[in-house]
């Protein structure tokens, strides 16, 4: 657990040494998704180990909302294998989903309910007690610091403090394994930062981070990478090591390098 | 000669309860390429509706060249061409029938204008007669600007164009906006990511309905007002930990593989900072001064 | 002229390219006019009675059977037994029961007088009243036979006619008012999503920024919607023509001009519902239930107008529904021109014009 | 059965914040049930009479004054010709014209039989065939009263005459309210309930909260009985202010029979129109669609059910179709043991109905929201 958090490059030596004992929480085998003649996702092979934050990168319509439904047990694979936590993706779903926290593009809370109602709901449905409940969203009204807020509806924060709250709700059960779509999308700078805080605050309590995202700066903040073009990972490693393989000094520039070669116009 | 002006603009929305738009004046100079930039629900769109006669302001005045967005609307809307953040084409419509629609609708046609078009166009042609809802996102946003473009505007309005939209065709999108701006139109656009600002010759950093600062990129980072360092150490969680309970940081935030910090009273060196890091057990440390980004500088004007 | 060519071209994609929305054009019509057509009538078949017949003689037999040869009748059983009626009726199969008391013909012949009960089951008044007078009917014309055997004194004899639907046929006086609530609810329900939907995509927004006058959108918006409906009054009215046997006994050609008006009548209502609203869905809702039960009520066909209140009488008066189904009455089954309805046209036209130039009035050229 | 309790408290508060639907529960329904019984009234009355008498006699006069006050005519006016009168019929302002024709009262006492005249206009079948029934029947008390003038006791035979006596049971005064109450809130419970229910949960898979809850742990089941329950207990509520409040308040409608019974139905008859709900909700994408589609049935079943026009007049195949309509059986119930008082032998035919439509289209969902995810 400890290595993780160490310098990516330090990780990736002993990625290649210790990996028999580092756990994977997220395996797949050949993962395919075809929509008729389509192959929306074409054989992807990976795996995340626990207490990774893991960056799920690839140009519009690369195929990584559709892998990641199937990760989280929303959509069939076509073919391929996959586990979840040690779960299998097509017989175990149900163990998948107590083990999985998950935040959708779109805002994925209950609008006209209140912050404090969302917060109990979601924790009630995840089967926590009473107490639990009780403290957790006290916990988390307060470490969000929307104390003044706790009573309003959902409906009327502001997109930043609303993408800090979905996400404080689907870690609240306390998952293996967070998956995260684009959750920074048009969010103003600080808030930005202070949702990658509520990252890192995750990711040190051993939850497995699995996120998309269009900021190549927040491809930085992940310890592993994968570039996914035309429904296919072209690349997983280090930020650094990606920067070094392509000698360029910036994700940007890594991103670049690889969807430039995109075939896909239609989504 | 200015060629989109507005003074004192105020804009409210649920009886004055919201206020989205807060006495914001700045002046667009003719052929110049100027950016709106904030984040979601910052009022860059209620400036945009306002400017392209969509809403009524609730008071100040506002000119697109050189006619009242109140009382000249009609003149207005003939000569402005507008490309809204949402994904606005009839996605039941193929790629074509698009933009042949909006050619019509501006009276003019394709032929006519297609020079103006033509470098984004031929992207777009293979495609021509795919329905447009079923384009990626990138070629989407290309159609949309083709649509805005069509009758030649002498103004473009372009909110959000980027939003959503991956690095790669972001880059694309930023080129085609260079070489319209050869052609002499003025553009005015909106966007969310700071990256996108130094594209700009001019722009407008705006926060909760204000503007905070209008200036050219460089200007606005040269009146950063402190000096900013980058620091990376072995552990950049525990680094920023670290940094955040030092009471002589006065900021610090991370930008990529780097934290970004300023310091209060630049009583602290770069030395002593070192030296009280390495303390605290952190090793591969490396601190540099560097010059901000627009985004440093967004960010220290929201702290203010 | 060109900017609304292409306007209406694209409007035809629109409708066009929605498959399930076509569907829904074409099959709704169609489906409702054969399904209302044929099974909306107020007559009453084969309902199901029972006859109690305690006399069991030759006079009841007779009487008897003429009931059973009613078509109107479905003699269940034949008992003569009292007890069961009660249940017969609360197990709700049997509408009817009739009574002969005992020695019904011997009182007939001798006292010149016999009675018979006839009990209707009310909770239904609309049926029992019907039911009652087909039996008095038949019962009636059992006692004219014997009549006609002694030549009563001072004899006036009731020369009935029944003009234009002889037969008493339901369709006849059902199917002009499905005609008038079928392109109701079809024109304006189409109509009324069209400039909402625009709102609701955002493409209202660069059409406002176009120099396009608003007026040119409303009516490109209604033109195909026009076209579909007038393909929609021909399958209509070839289907009742064909299928329900409606004759069409007036103008045709006035028949389309008129339904041509009503529709546009229709369409109008539609787009000020559509420029009103700010969602589809409310769009939709509006133009569902709040069209289906006024016109549906309000329109003549079901219930006479003339038995509600007066206040509901005046209500009556702005659906437009009541004043196509007049019109329609009079050309296909009156056989009647113009000059009997140029009131209920006038009504229509002036209808039309006012909606339109309220929704032309109601578009807004900004936002908000 | 914790994680149903979390999700009913959801439901409840959407429910009760949402300011757009509450009215379309709790308002709507009553305004429909105050005004629809006010209009849906078909008894045949005020025909409207135009008479071209051109007899002038004291017997015509008579004969036009029976008529009039018999209570079911009304004077459209007189017309000279049966020409004129025709007119009258051609554009609406009579319905039916009676032509007595000169020298009636003359030839009728020295020919001893005469002629009268009656044109209905047919287009309402049902109407004219009444309207016909009750003229004859006036004519021939009429004739009856001139004949006892004439003719002195027992100086003929008199013709057998065969007395009808008929009454009206369970709703002796025909109040026609008695008949469309019951109805009409049949209609509205399932509009409330099939409607809301399946407009209710596209509404989360347009918002794309259902992939959250997709991906919780939540069972089908407990989701699917979480969105169940509120609309079950809603259109509990809802029948209940109907019938005891609207109901007897304001048209004085008091069931005969039992009300465990009535509640008995209504709760098996609410299950199967959610589980039609939930399986419109299960095709459709947008709330629009549902809305079409739910739209759809419901005319269908308002038109079809026995509501305002008789079963018994249909074509053999629209009987069939209004007997797949689990509308028709719940008219048909409530009227039964509300007018009728029926009970439980009575109905259990409808109640094993009842229970199959709401098995078939439970079932039907479930079946078909597997294959949807």
């Amino acid at each position: 657990m400890k290595l993780n958090k160490d310098n990516p490059k330090s990780l990736s030596a002993a990625n290649s040494q210790l990996s028999v004992e580092r756990e994977e929480v997220i395996k797949t085998d050949k993962l395919t998704k075809r929509f008729g003649d389509f192959v929306a996702t074409n054989q992807v092979t990976f795996e995340v180990y626990a207490g990774e934050i893991f960056g799920f990168l690839g140009a519009n319509g690369a195929g990584k909302t559709t892998a990641m439904k199937m990760l989280c047990g929303l959509s069939k694979p076509s073919s391929g294998n996959a586990t979840i936590a040690g779960f299998d993706i097509y017989k175990q779903t149900e163990q998948i989903k107590k083990n999985i926290g998950y935040m959708s593009q779109k805002f994925s809370l209950y609008d006209d309910l209140t912050i404090v109602e969302n917060i109990q709901f979601f924790g009630g449905i995840y089967g926590l007690s009473d107490q639990q409940l009780k403290t957790k969203s006290n916990e988390l009204i307060e470490t969000l610091g929307l104390q003044n807020e706790a009573n309003k509806l959902v409906n009327s924060l502001p997109l930043g403090w609303k993408q800090k709250l979905a996400f404080s709700v689907a870690v609240l059960h306390e998952p293996r394994i967070v998956f995260l779509d684009e959750p920074t999308g048009g969010v103003d700078p600080i808030t930005r930062r202070q949702f990658w805080d509520l990252i890192y605050q995750a990711a040190e309590k051993g939850i497995t981070i699995f996120v998309t995202t269009h900021y190549m700066d927040e491809a930085e903040y992940c310890n592993r990478i994968s570039m996914m073009v035309d429904g296919e990972i072209k690349a997983l490693d280090t930020p650094a090591n990606l920067k070094q393989k392509y000698a360029v000094s910036s994700m940007d520039e890594v991103f670049y390098e690889l969807a430039r070669g995109a075939k896909r116009a239609v989504s | 000669m200015a060629d989109v002006v507005l003074n004192n603009i105020v804009k409210t929305y649920n009886k004055g309860e919201v206020k989205a738009v807060n006495d914001v004046s700045f002046e667009v100079r003719k052929g110049e390429l100027f950016g709106l930039i904030g984040a979601d629900g910052a009022g860059k769109t209620s400036i945009f509706r306002i400017l392209t006669t969509l809403l009524l302001p609730d008071s100040g005045t506002a000119y697109v060249d050189g006619c009242d967005v109140v009382k000249d609307y009609k003149t207005i809307r003939k000569k402005v061409g507008y490309m809204p953040g949402k994904f606005s084409l009839y996605q039941d419509l193929s790629v074509e029938e698009n933009l042949h629609f909006f050619a019509t609708v501006f009276d003019t046609t394709v032929a006519e204008n297609y020079d103006l078009i033509k470098d984004i166009y031929v992207q777009l042609e293979p495609f021509k007669t795919r329905r447009a809802g079923k384009l990626s996102g990138g070629m989407k946003q290309k159609l949309a600007l083709c649509c805005a473009l069509i009758h030649r505007p002498n103004v473009l309005f372009l909110d959000e164009p980027t939003t959503g939209v991956d690095v790669v065709s972001r880059k694309e999108f930023w080129e085609m906006l260079k070489g319209l701006k050869q052609q002499g139109i003025t553009i005015l656009v909106s966007t969310p990511y700071m990256d996108e600002a130094t594209l700009c010759e001019r722009i407008a950093l705006i926060q909760s309905g204000s503007m905070m600062m209008i200036d050219t990129p460089d200007q606005i980072i040269k009146k950063f007002p402190d000096k900013l360092y980058a620091v990376k150490a072995n552990n950049m969680i525990r680094l920023q930990t670290e940094l955040r309970n030092n009471s002589q940081i006065k900021s610090c935030y991370s930008f990529g593989d780097y934290h970004h910090i300023t310091m209060e009273n630049e009583q602290l060196t770069i030395d002593n900072l070192r030296a009280s890091l390495q303390n605290e057990g952190l090793y591969n440390l490396e601190v540099k001064e560097i010059t901000p980004t627009i985004e440093d500088c967004f960010m220290s004007l929201m702290n203010r | 002229m060109k900017q609304f060519l292409s306007f209406v071209k694209k409007e035809f994609f629109h409708v066009f390219r929605d498959k399930k929305s076509l569907l829904m054009l074409f099959g709704m019509p169609i489906v409702q006019i054969l399904l209302f057509g044929f099974a909306l009538t107020n007559e009453i078949k084969n309902a199901k009675i029972v006859i109690c017949d305690y006399s069991n003689d030759a006079a009841t037999q007779q009487i008897i059977n003429k009931l059973e040869a009613s078509k109107s009748f479905e003699v269940q059983r034949v008992v003569s037994d009292h007890f069961q009626i009660e249940n017969s009726f609360k197990s709700g199969d049997i509408k009817l029961v009739i009574i002969f008391p005992e020695n019904f013909n011997r009182d007939l012949l001798h006292l010149n007088s016999a009675q018979v009960q006839i009990i209707a089951d009310a909770s239904d008044p609309n049926a029992a009243n019907t039911l009652t007078g087909y039996a008095t009917n038949i019962i009636r014309s059992y006692q004219q036979e014997l009549r006609s055997n002694s030549s009563a004194p001072i004899q006036i004899v009731p020369e009935v006619r029944m003009l234009y639907n002889p037969q008493l046929k339901g369709a006849t006086n059902f199917v002009p008012g499905v005609m008038a609530l079928v392109l109701m609810l079809v024109c304006v329900l189409m109509t009324s999503v069209s400039i909402v939907r625009e709102k609701e995509r955002g493409t209202m927004e660069v059409l406002l920024v176009s120099p396009i006058n608003p007026v040119l959108v409303i009516i490109a918006k209604a033109i195909p919607y026009l076209l579909l409906s007038v393909i929609n009054l021909v399958v209509i009215i070839l289907m009742s023509v064909t299928l329900l046997d409606m004759p069409v006994n007036g103008n045709i050609v006035l028949l389309f001009v008129e339904s041509i008006l009503f529709i546009i009548t229709a369409l109008a209502l539609g787009l000020l519902i559509s420029n009103s609203v700010e969602s589809q869905q409310s769009a939709m809702l509006i133009s569902m239930m709040g069209m289906l039960v006024p016109t549906m009520l309000f329109t003549g066909f079901m219930f006479p107008i003339e038995n509600m209140p007066v206040a509901l009488q005046l209500i009556s008066n702005i659906i437009p529904a009541k004043w196509y189904y007049i019109i329609v009455k009079s050309i296909m089954i009156k056989g009647l021109g113009l000059a009997s309805v140029w009131k209920e046209t006038l009504i229509l036209t002036i209808m039309a014009a006012v909606i339109l130039v309220i929704s032309f009035k109601k578009f807004k050229i900004r936002l908000e | 059965m914790r994680e149903l309790k979390f999700l009913l408290q959801k439901e409840f508060k959407q429910i009760f914040r949402n300011k757009g639907l509450l009215p379309l529960i709790f308002v709507v329904p009553f305004v429909q049930l105050l005004i629809l019984p006010l209009a849906a009234d078909y008894e045949v009355k005020n025909i409207n009479i135009s008479i071209v008498d051109q007899d002038h006699s004291s017997y015509s006069q008579h004969l036009i004054s029976k008529i009039t006050s018999s209570g079911y005519f009304k004077l459209a006016g007189y017309a000279p010709t049966f020409n004129e009168g025709f007119k009258q019929i051609e554009n609406g302002q009579a319905d039916l014209i009676l032509e007595i024709p000169t020298g009636f009262e003359r030839n009728l006492i020295r020919e001893n039989q005469q002629k009268l005249f009656i044109a209905i206009n047919a287009i309402n079948g049902v109407k004219a065939g009444l309207g016909g029934n009750y003229l004859s029947q006036i004519i021939s008390d009429y004739n009856s009263d001139i004949r006892v003038q004439w003719i002195r006791p027992g100086r003929f035979k008199e013709a057998p005459t065969i007395q009808l006596v008929s009454s009206n049971w369970f709703n002796p005064f025909m109040n026609y309210n008695y008949f469309m109450v019951p109805g009409i809130l049949v209609v509205l419970v399932t509009m409330v309930g099939s409607y809301m229910c399946a407009l209710n949960i596209v509404k989360e898979k347009e918002a794309g909260t259902i992939e959250q809850i997709n991906v919780t742990p939540i069972k089908k089941y407990q989701f699917v009985l979480g969105k169940l329950i509120p609309f079950w207990i809603i259109g509990m509520m809802v029948f209940t202010i109907g019938l005891f409040i609207v109901a007897r308040l304001v048209y004085g409608i008091v069931p005969v029979g039992s009300v465990l019974l009535l509640y008995g139905y209504l709760a098996i008859y609410l299950i199967a129109l959610l589980g039609l709900g939930l399986l419109i909700s299960t095709f459709a994408e947008t709330q629009q669609q549902a809305m079409s589609v739910a739209y759809f049935f419901i005319m269908i079943f308002m038109l079809m059910s026995g509501l305002f026009t008789p079963l018994d007049g249909m074509p053999q195949w629209a009987y069939v179709i209004a007997k797949i309509n689990p509308v028709t059986y719940f008219i048909d119930v409530v009227r039964m043991i509300i007018l009728k008082g029926s009970d439980f032998s009575d109905l259990v035919y409808h109640f094993t109905i009842m229970t199959g439509f709401a098995l078939v289209l439970n079932g039907l969902a479930i079946w078909n929201y597997r294959k949807t995810s």
